[in-house]
């Protein structure tokens, strides 16, 4: 999509941000004394994405056929002046949003589950196998296999599988076979069932589920945050943003994202790191990663069945409130975003729920968009900045991930 | 220019005896130096071959790296020390002292200008007054600040890594990973190392425009079995694989 | 909208189609010896509207405030090479479409909400009133109503109110107070229920409501079909494929829509007509008012309180099955399409269910786009074209009306 | 040129008599010309207003329409007759044969051109036989071709409504109107009937540029009440008003 003359705001490369940090990154750490975890690696991902990820390359050429897929599921994604919301707020300088709703799979995710697949599809893989929280990432997995050919899989986390079957539904109909975790299908979730029948599933144990499932099947893997690669798909909204605000002409001064694994917000900001945007991570106030998790080595996974990362994280074994935004409740956040944060070039803030809840309203009032839960914070975040100092000329641009259509149950709860 | 090839081991594996007979044995020529690693309780940027070679610290001691170094020094086989900045830190600048006396003059300190970036310049002073040089270490995922940074500080060759760490084989595109090094880093030599799996890895490296290559991993398991010919024979086929890339 | 750039799109004049018929329209027409329910229009429809109505001006400046929402809500949509569904397909020629759901409420009908809603707000209206059945016209009025100040009702089908608890909660999120009709809140609705406490609801009987409605409280009235103006300000979507189509260097061959009261299919074709490209209407099987329904005056809603139009029509008192396309149960068509439909410049035919899933399932596997039931039948009608001749060269350009997010419960029916 | 008044009557309403004493009464010059119904059975394009002068077809007789025919004759009052093409059809063409011995030679026919295009070409042929020009009803919803196609195929002036059908009152922007209808149609005299509510109606009809005006529903409730002065006192008030407006 769309039109001929979008390709100017599409980029032709993703950026990684590694080269340009201030720091080096700590490498990835194997877990086990006698195995590798990170050669393990080369079993389930696609071996591009692997050299991906370890290659930090500043540029990334998107390949053609990629490039060609992401006009196909609406990117550009639109940058959009909420003049509405400004009115409403009365704030006097003015607010973007970038809105990666408008992808046909509603998130971001599609980003980098396009690439992932794509390279799995190049190098002959049938079936590509993920978990899936939210759902938003088993959405963007199912399609993303559907238009390379390929089957998938999504271990599905089970309180999700039976909260959410409108996601379910939509998987589906993208051709993928959709399992509540923990299922019988793997050792890993036969074990946790026998312990515990009814188990609700954790991501970490979905995690599991989809790696053993991949290694035993000799599938790939794809994954859906926190790694470099996936960091520098996302870079995408940032590098259109960036040519977007060039067109208006007009200069980022504060750039809001939300936070869960740290690819949408890493993706939106880390193009403009070199400038001299304030930037703020939303974070969730029951899931308060940077402002009261640790800095240091954790597992991504549950099991510890991936390398360690350093990052701000609650502890793999943190188990999170079964909050409105399912997308938040990862303990961590990628290992670059972590190390911006702690050095203090990025600020975050923990936002709850009535706040994001009155955000989302707001929004949808005035800009006619649905936020999803977790974008809803960044809104919220947003919405606090613009009014401690509406006299203020700054031009605030948000990020807003993803549509909430089919969260909207959330609404029934909590605040009216 | 001849491209440089060198050896690491470390120190005390698989025993002092043979590493010793080894350094003395090596056939004049084949390799342009040594890296001797000081065994670590935490060698974690290392993958698991690697690691296996650090085993129980109380293999090495002080007389068996003195013995190594002279022999060396004797052969005019140039030499490099390998150790953790965690280990250092923990022995309290002890080693330091100790190596200030040797013939080694350069060092690795793989997880210096990472986890220790804060103390990265006071300890190259302290290294500099002890008379030792800082052989930077860096790798794809080093920023191009922090490379110019210390390529600045120092003075010896660059040991850049191809893989994030040893042991790890993910897939790499070496003539881009050579090419980015040589883009940041000027007029000083670039030995690569870590993940080089063979013959063809080593010449794609030389051809890149790479001054040189390092080699651990791949000799590990002849060490462990001390079969010293092997490791040799290996060794040889590298050097034939780097002169003939040139 | 998004890009300054885009404005290039997004055109400044509506098309009105009447002065470039091929014979005169008829004009509505009074049910009444003595009053006049053309009169009566005065009371409940914006005057500027109204006047729009019966003004049949071939180029209607669209006020620049509309223009400013419609950037908002995301025009223009994208008009996207469909590239593929061509390969699955086998075709030789380009399937294009244009996406209406991409708006931020989901379908075309957001494209009249906001001028309906912006004259009536410039009259001083505090509120404004409708009924929806299927849900997308409510969801479109509802954001209409807030993003011009002004609160709404909805008077929901009370089948569908019971059947789609997103649509009404989607509404509410907007400002909305949406009822079920029949409703106690009129005087035909507790008639109605007299009769029948458990009354399904129709969307005849919740057109009367809303009418009775506004015409006791003094509030406007907003239409979401068949009117002549609305397929004046739906005109934006052809007038803008057509820009598209400029841009990227092709023509329309062949242009498919799907019909309930004709307003997005009109709104697509009208600014082609007087060019060669083949045009086929596609509606349901179980609604067939173009092959079975008979060309003359009928009414517009089942109370008759609204004048009554020469069109297709099935009989006012229609009663259609409850079809998964809820938007295409209306029994008649509007009066410009039917005319030519009647006069054979327009094709129609009829869809069935099974196909219309198949085609959606296939649409959404290719393009990644969950498309509305109601465009699902546009979808099927192109894929019947394109297998018909697949070495054909031609240019397929198909109007997707709108997006299916919120109705996937449909899938769960029927084929599998 | 001065703007011109056509004043429209249902023949045979209230009654026969009244209608022949208006016709009779009316002062010389206020008006330019009569344009008499013929009362139908289904005035469908009619509002409330003009639709209850239809009332029942009896009140009509052929004498009754020769004797205002006559009188308007006489005093060289301009006459033009209009009836439904329904109707005509269903009388099997009578009334044309009728009218061809009249005086009146000019004819609207509404719906003639919307719903019986079919047949249109023909009958203004037999038309034109037998002596009768049709003038031709236009109105915002009629498409330019068809305008042009029968402003070629006539030779009267024209008729063109500004709503819709009588008795609506729409928002209409009258300027606009009349623009679009002197943008199509070239050296004809448009007469715009249809809604004219007041004497502001009628001379911004007149300042757009239109040539005169029809009137019909305004004076409806006077003829009811049998009240000629007042009908002609209204007459007068538009006659000043479009006049004034040159
Ligand atoms: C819409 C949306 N936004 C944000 C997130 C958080 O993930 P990340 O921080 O990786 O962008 C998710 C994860 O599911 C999501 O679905
Ligand atoms: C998505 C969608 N498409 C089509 C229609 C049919 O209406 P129309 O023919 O007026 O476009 C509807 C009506 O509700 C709709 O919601």
């Amino acid at each position: 999509m769309y039109q001929s003359r979008e390709k100017e705001i599409l980029p032709e490369y993703w950026y990684n941000v590694v080269p340009d940090l201030p720091e080096q990154l700590s490498p990835p750490k194997d877990s086990k004394k006698d195995t590798s975890s990170i050669d393990m690696l080369n079993r389930i991902l696609p071996k591009k994405l692997l050299e991906q990820e370890f290659s930090f390359k500043r540029r990334e050429k998107i390949p053609e056929e990629v490039m060609e897929l992401y006009h196909q599921i609406g990117r550009p994604t639109p940058l959009v002046r909420a003049i509405n919301l400004e009115k409403k707020l009365g704030y006097s300088g003015k607010i973007y949003f970038k809105y990666e709703g408008a992808t046909v799979t509603g998130s971001h995710k599609i980003n980098t589950a396009l690439p992932q697949a794509f390279y799995a599809a190049n190098e002959g893989v049938q079936e590509v196998v993920t978990e899936t929280g939210a759902g938003q990432w088993g959405t963007a997995t199912a399609l993303a296999a559907s238009l390379n050919g390929m089957r998938s899989k999504v271990f599905m986390v089970r309180t999700s599988f039976n909260q959410k079957p409108l996601r379910k539904q939509i998987m589906e109909i993208y051709g993928a076979k959709v399992v509540p975790s923990p299922s019988i299908e793997t050792e890993f979730g036969r074990k946790t069932l026998a312990e515990r029948a009814d188990h609700p599933g954790t991501l970490g144990i979905a995690i599991s589920e989809a790696v053993e499932y991949a290694l035993d099947k000799g599938f790939k893997y794809l994954l859906g945050s926190v790694m470099n690669s996936v960091i520098t798909h996302q870079s995408i909204i940032g590098l259109e943003t960036a040519r977007q605000l060039e067109i208006e002409g007009e200069e980022a001064d504060v750039m809001i994202g939300c936070v869960g694994g740290g690819s949408n917000f890493s993706g939106f900001v880390f193009p403009f790191i070199s400038g001299k945007a304030e930037m703020i991570a939303s974070t969730a106030e029951e899931v308060p990663k940077f402002t009261h998790g640790k800095f240091g080595y954790d597992y991504i996974d549950t099991a510890g069945l991936l390398p360690q990362l350093k990052m701000f994280s609650l502890g793999a074994g943190f188990v999170p409130p079964g909050i409105y935004a399912g997308g938040l409740r990862y303990h961590g956040a990628a290992p670059a975003l972590s190390m911006l944060v702690h050095s203090g070039r990025i600020k975050a803030e923990d936002v709850g729920e009535n706040e994001v809840l009155a955000a989302m309203r707001l929004f949808a009032g005035t800009q006619g968009i649905i936020p999803a839960p977790e974008s809803g914070h960044a809104i919220a975040s947003a919405i606090r900045y613009a009014k401690r100092d509406p006299q203020s000329r700054k031009n605030i641009i948000i990020n807003v991930s993803g549509h909430g259509l089919l969260d909207l149950s959330i609404f029934s709860r909590g605040e009216k | 220019m001849k491209p440089r090839l060198i050896i690491y081991l470390t120190l005390g594996f698989p025993d002092n005896e043979f590493v010793e007979d080894f350094v003395q044995n090596i056939p004049d020529g084949i390799i342009d130096g040594f890296e001797l690693g000081l065994p670590s309780s935490d060698p974690r940027y290392d993958g698991p071959k690697i690691r296996s070679t650090h085993g129980e610290r109380n293999h090495f001691s002080q007389d068996h790296m003195g013995r190594v170094l002279q022999t060396c020094s004797d052969r005019k086989i140039r030499v490099n020390l390998l150790s953790y900045y965690s280990d250092i830190e923990n022995e309290g600048g002890k080693n330091l002292q100790m190596l200030a006396g040797l013939s080694a003059h350069e060092m690795i300190v793989p997880d210096l200008l990472i986890d220790y970036a804060e103390v990265a310049d006071a300890f190259i002073s302290s290294l500099k007054a002890s008379g030792i040089s800082l052989i930077p270490f860096f790798n794809a995922a080093t920023p191009d600040k922090v490379i110019k940074k210390y390529v600045n500080e120092t003075d010896s060759w660059i040991y850049y890594g191809l893989q994030p760490s040893t042991g790890i084989n993910v897939p790499v595109n070496i003539p881009e990973v050579v090419e980015r090094a040589k883009s940041v880093i000027h007029e000083r030599d670039i030995i690569f190392g870590f993940g080089i799996r063979n013959g063809g890895d080593a010449a794609e490296i030389i051809r890149a425009g790479g001054h040189g290559i390092a080699i651990g991993s791949a000799i590990v398991d002849d060490l462990a079995k001390h079969d010293e010919r092997a490791a040799i024979l290996k060794i040889s086929e590298y050097r034939e694989a780097i002169d003939s890339a040139v």
